[in-house]
């Protein structure tokens, strides 16, 4: 063992001779720097990335993005948003197109700056499009918390927000191996992680950095030639066991689960979180009496089948050629975490 | 000029009467006198010899002023440097004006100063204007449209085509300040960093570049789409690949962090006053050295070759030693920086 | 939108800090994390900081691959 | 281009990358292509022998479509002018634009197509273009500024200072048509005309005149300000009087009409396709009968003569034979003619 | 803003009509002239026909001198 | 008298050598004309003109013109006004000022063209500046009662009207002669002129022509010469003794007068018009509540006394100087009928 001891992730990876291993990368920032990094270029054949659906605006539906447009067009309200929101299509037009029209969309680093906007334009209706997993949810709760310290009534969040277990569970058996989104874990802690080992599913939670994501990936390898489902906690620096009490009690006092729409996935039970009642003044939906909007999106677009592991981007049939991150039809090729935009900035021949 | 205080300009500056003369004479052509500035319709000029370069810009920048420059020394700098591009030396300037109603005159004094200075350093003269003003709402603030006429040096002949492998590639400076310096000045993103624009004009720096070598493929100034953008557009136009080595790319740590902040490539921001010169191996060093003399590229370094794999690609050596493709640029949502 | 940065305390006010990376500086929320101080090192999300990073660096990771091998 | 409809100009236009290419090779290159166009930061030309004139403007009309013509056809008649009023044959023109976020590219298509046609007519080569994107609100639909060069023609030798007591004054056509059309266009005084835009590329006109006789002081065109304020101008200039027969001042009923109705002085409208012209006496006859011959100047009419008496004003005989002095030009409240 | 124009009806609706001056057409209110036919000419002012003209031009004034003299 | 018949009113005018006669043009458009026709120039030395104070843009005192700024800028309202108001100087700024600050500012034609624009913008507030005499008050009461008929909430005026009579008391003794305001008189009739002559006040109403104007001042020269107070109507083609009934029923069902004040001759007396009770909802200065403004006029400016026929503009010491058609400060040098503005556009040599 003293020679394997010095064996780099590197060279674990590339020298794999184990079995055929699915690896999915639950989240999208991962598949961004798998493929900014060149690591599928190490992988052995037998090796297989896919990209998952840890990318909220990937599985944001078409019907949000309307709910968006109509906020904006219908009653003028003020958006604020993540920019990668900005630009996913809707059934009749993006929040570009929105603006084009004369909807004012602005683009904020964070749903604190959305309130401190609503808060300096009192003139105006604020809503921030609230969207994101577990890591995400915390910053938009601390945003109304904020809008009701500052007796705000022009501040509400139109929200989509998501959780990751009953995902998990509608994923079992897309991959072996679950690459987990670190952020994720930060808040929520890995005894989830650790509980589907029971069932049979294994995963490592994985950093960013190169190294991270060499060793989470080589963790991955090893761990799976072993032969037994395993969970193994590869971003220490930042996750602990227990995740982030902070964060969990403040999602636990302000919201609550519902049925949420997944794009690709359809609705998945409790898979959602939306604010509690004592909270619904700050609920886009309730607050503007927002229609139930069935949003269409484009029949040819496979982003469900991408999200799911089921195809490639490169098996869109319009992928690199109506769809393409200038045209996007897809949600999947307008983030910059998207698997479709992924594949295609970073070239097919990887 | 204190009497410009608390003025500012009204519809009439633009109806093309007395007060737009009065406009001219006080702001413009009290910073741009020169012996070829006009007050005639088209001003009169001695051709260059030889070869001519020609190149239009609009500035539409905002906010029009940032940390580095403004507005006006940017619409200086960006022409300027489109014909040094074309190792063109810049001889005339035309600047068009669109001014909004209620626009402060100080600032508008502020703007033509910084144009005045600016063409002085880069030696090129002002040599005919115009001014429209629009109504409140129906501009925002200054837009400024300048047109460069150069003479393109002898036996020098670069272009977007000329591109060969085995030449190196060089940037003249750290990428990415200007866009930066814009996206932190509209205070949208709460950041703070002590970024300035890299904007400057860079006839000169050129020259320097040409008096060492004539053996030069391409130079091309990393503007809108930064220099990621050059690189795909020259790997296209002569058809060949780019092996960049991303660790030599020079990056302001502010820059850096103010990128991880937000998910943004450095070199995909604009810079309006670096180059990326193209030019066969030998000759690198020599012109890297030549650089580091001058003003606005003391920080010059080689940061790839071009090679005659992958053509159209730009190919990055990554942090852990693989292979992988720059991400081709796209419709970023970048606010207005030139 | 996931991005996460890992940045340094330089200050702290009530429930917000400002945080440093690479000399870019911003007001982030520190209500998720108690006992915060300057020089802390944190990984921030959408303006909130949402963990204490133990190490600056990745270093943590050769450990990992210690222990594995 | 069917496949236009419906389509417009959006911020990723703008921003350098892909789209900024899809759009120029569409639209601009597409409507513009000529073997001087550049792709490049700059064009290559040959620059014209002899002296070089050099003119820009910035068109801001509002509305862009107007009766007549539209805001690119106006784009290049303006500066195609500028140069012909130095007796200067245009051959090279640069095109900047800036565009809101928004704008119909079928709109777009209009403009750019009107551009083609005009230079054409004028024998001009467009050789590099510009396209800023300015978000929702931040421009008034489009602004375009043109940038021209020519070539002075031998043994001509016009300009403002040179009116001689003595000159006849030529006007090229009926007066006020394109201020009053845009008037109209905008709709808000409810007023219908049947008026269209005089704009109209007059460089082969000015040729036609220079064949005839070599002996011509001054040209210009009397865009903003319209002839009055021209007069007034070339009046300071070369420090002369002018006298005015307003009876023989060609203007057409219609825009007589209109300017009644809103109590306006058709001298003080803008044209974007009259000149006034200044010459010796024994030339005008001959210049006038020449000018009835081209497209644009069938109306020409002597309307009055430079004299030493009253330097730097404008007399006129009125209709009861008196001379009264025309008003001086004034800040206008007039909307965005050009 | 006193300017007055005097112009030919040409068209007459419900209190309004359409007035012509040298190919110039304006609605302008009719309200204050009753009796108003196609062919009238009237004195405008700030988009009401003021008075009807007994004569076009302004031969009259020949009249008066006539008169006076 | 064979001969005489056939001298023309242009020949009387220059051979008049008859006693010293001061002749003031009452209306601002007459000035205007006779500037633009050179007639000035025909007049033997003893033959006066004065211009009076018959251009409303002119007689518009500043308060006007601030409370018009402060509706635009404190109360949002869309201010429609006559062109020629757009640059008169208020205390702190002029209208073209406020424009610059963002104030909503439209030129119309007609006060009809205010109310459409009010009935085709429910959502903007709209204001017409409603400024002139007799022959403009009924247009400005005709779009009060479409506005009526239209149910408009957001259409109101905001009134300086005046009438000529009591101008006429105050400036008796200023003039030997005045020329009276043809399309004053075409609305009032002739009655009050005739009775004038009763009190020693001659005057003739002219038209617009040049051989109106001739015709009206060689009718004055010869009247005068016969040395007893006289009135001619020398516009009869416009002008009826009777005047407009139905104008002067409207204006008499609409208004009624008020005191008000004229720039340079302070308040005069029962010298304005303003709405009925049962129109005042129609009222700017009631609907917003506009606090008094106690405008303050430029101290250097002798419109006052150039209005009264005192001083002519040449004898202000800022004509032509500081006070330009492009820098104004008074409201004589704005208006293109103003007697500053003439004397400045006509140059000082007439
Ligand atoms: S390539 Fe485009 S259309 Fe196809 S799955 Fe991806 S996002 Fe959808
Ligand atoms: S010249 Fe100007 S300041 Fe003097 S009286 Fe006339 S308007 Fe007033
Ligand atoms: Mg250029
Ligand atoms: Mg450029
Ligand atoms: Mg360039
Ligand atoms: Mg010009
Ligand atoms: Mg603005
Ligand atoms: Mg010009
Ligand atoms: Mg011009
Ligand atoms: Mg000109
Ligand atoms: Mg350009
Ligand atoms: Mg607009």
């Amino acid at each position: 063992m003293g020679e394997e001891k010095k064996r780099t992730a590197r060279e674990i990876i590339e020298n794999y001779d184990g079995a055929a291993v699915r690896i999915m990368e639950v989240c999208g920032t991962h598949t961004h720097e798998i493929f900014r990094l060149g690591i599928r270029k190490l992988l052995p054949p037998q090796v297989e990335l896919i990209s998952g659906p840890g990318c909220p605006v990937c599985v944001t539906p078409v019907g949000f993005i309307d709910e968006a447009v109509w906020l904006a067009l219908k009653k003028n309200v003020t958006i604020c948003t993540f920019g990668d929101l900005v630009r996913v299509p809707g059934t009749e037009m993006s929040l570009a197109g929105a603006r084009e029209k004369g909807a004012k969309i602005r683009i904020v680093y964070s749903p604190a700056d959305a309130e401190k906007y609503a808060l300096e334009h009192p003139e105006e209706q604020v809503v921030f499009l609230s969207v994101g997993f577990e890591t995400t949810t915390p910053a938009e709760c601390l945003s109304v918390k904020q809008a009701k310290k500052d007796e705000l009534s022009n501040y509400s969040l139109l929200m989509a927000n998501k959780t990751m277990p009953q995902a998990y569970e509608a994923l079992k058996g897309s991959a072996d191996v679950f690459l987990y989104p670190g952020h994720v874990n930060a808040i929520t802690g890995t005894e989830l992680c650790e509980d589907l080992t029971e069932e049979g599913v294994s995963g490592v939670v994985a950093g960013f950095t190169a190294k991270e994501l060499l060793t989470a990936l080589a963790v991955a390898l090893v761990k799976f030639q072993e032969g037994k489902p395993f969970f193994v906690n590869c971003y220490p620096r930042v996750v602990k066991p227990e995740g982030s009490r902070e964060a969990q009690q403040l999602t636990e006092e302000m919201t609550e689960a519902c049925d949420s729409e997944w794009r690709g996935l359809g609705v998945i039970p409790k898979s959602g979180v939306c604010l509690k009642k004592e909270w619904s003044a700050f609920d886009a939906r309730k607050k503007y009496n927002i229609p139930s909007i069935q949003g269409k999106a484009n029949p040819a677009c496979r982003c469900g089948d991408v999200l799911q592991g089921k195809c490639k981007p490169s098996d869109c049939k319009v992928f690199g050629k109506v769809c393409t991150p200038q045209h996007p039809v897809g949600a999947c090729m307008v983030s910059n975490e998207g698997a479709c935009s992924a594949y295609y900035a970073y070239g097919d021949n990887q | 000029m204190s009497s410009l205080k608390d003025k500012t300009v009204t519809m009439a500056h633009g109806a093309g009467g007395r007060q737009t003369s009065e406009l001219i004479d006080q702001i413009f052509a009290a910073h741009f006198a020169n012996p070829d500035l006009t007050a005639d319709d088209a001003a009169v000029l001695t051709p260059p010899a030889g070869k001519m370069a020609v190149s239009t810009d609009g500035f539409i920048v905002s906010p029009a002023f940032f940390p580095g420059g403004n507005i006006g020394k940017l619409s200086i700098c960006g022409t300027v440097n489109d014909l040094a591009c074309m190792g063109a030396k810049p001889l005339y300037l035309t600047c068009a004006f669109v001014i909004e109603e209620g626009f402060p005159m100080e600032k508008l004094e502020e703007i033509v100063s910084a144009m005045e200075k600016t063409a002085a350093e880069a030696g090129v003269h002002i040599v005919s204007g115009d001014t429209k003003v629009a109504g409140k709402g129906q501009v925002d603030g200054v837009f400024i449209t300048t047109t460069g006429m150069g003479q393109i040096e002898d036996g020098v002949n670069v272009g977007g085509t000329l591109a060969q492998p085995g030449d190196a590639i060089i940037v003249t400076g750290d990428v990415g300040r200007h866009g930066c310096t814009i996206l932190l000045a509209r205070e949208d993103f709460g950041i703070e960093a002590n970024v300035t624009s890299d904007c400057a004009p860079l006839w000169k720096t050129v020259e320097a570049v040409m008096n060492t070598t004539h053996d030069l493929h391409v130079i091309r100034d990393a503007t809108r789409g930064g220099v990621g953008t050059v690189l795909y557009e020259i790997a296209g136009q002569s058809n060949v690949g780019i092996r960049l080595d991303t660790a030599s790319v020079p990056v302001a740590p502010e820059v850096k962090g103010v990128c991880g902040m937000l998910g943004l490539e450095p070199l995909y921001l604009a810079c309006e006053g670096r180059m990326v010169i193209m030019a066969p191996k030998a000759e690198a060093e020599k012109i890297v050295e030549t650089l580091r003399k001058c003003p606005y590229s003391k920080d010059a370094a080689i940061i790839g070759e071009v090679i005659d794999d992958q053509p159209g690609k730009v190919v990055m050596t990554t942090e852990i030693g693989t292979q992988a493709l720059l991400p081709q640029p796209g419709g970023e949502l970048l606010p207005r920086i030139c | 939108m996931c991005v996460g940065l890992s940045a340094k305390v330089v200050k702290i006010s009530e429930g917000t800090a400002v945080v440093d990376a690479g000399g870019a500086k911003r007001e982030v929320s520190a209500q998720l994390l108690e006992d915060l101080e300057p020089g802390d090192y944190v990984m921030v999300h959408a303006g909130v900081a949402i963990a204490k990073i133990t190490d600056e660096d990745d270093d943590e990771t050769d450990q990992l691959m210690e222990e594995l091998l």
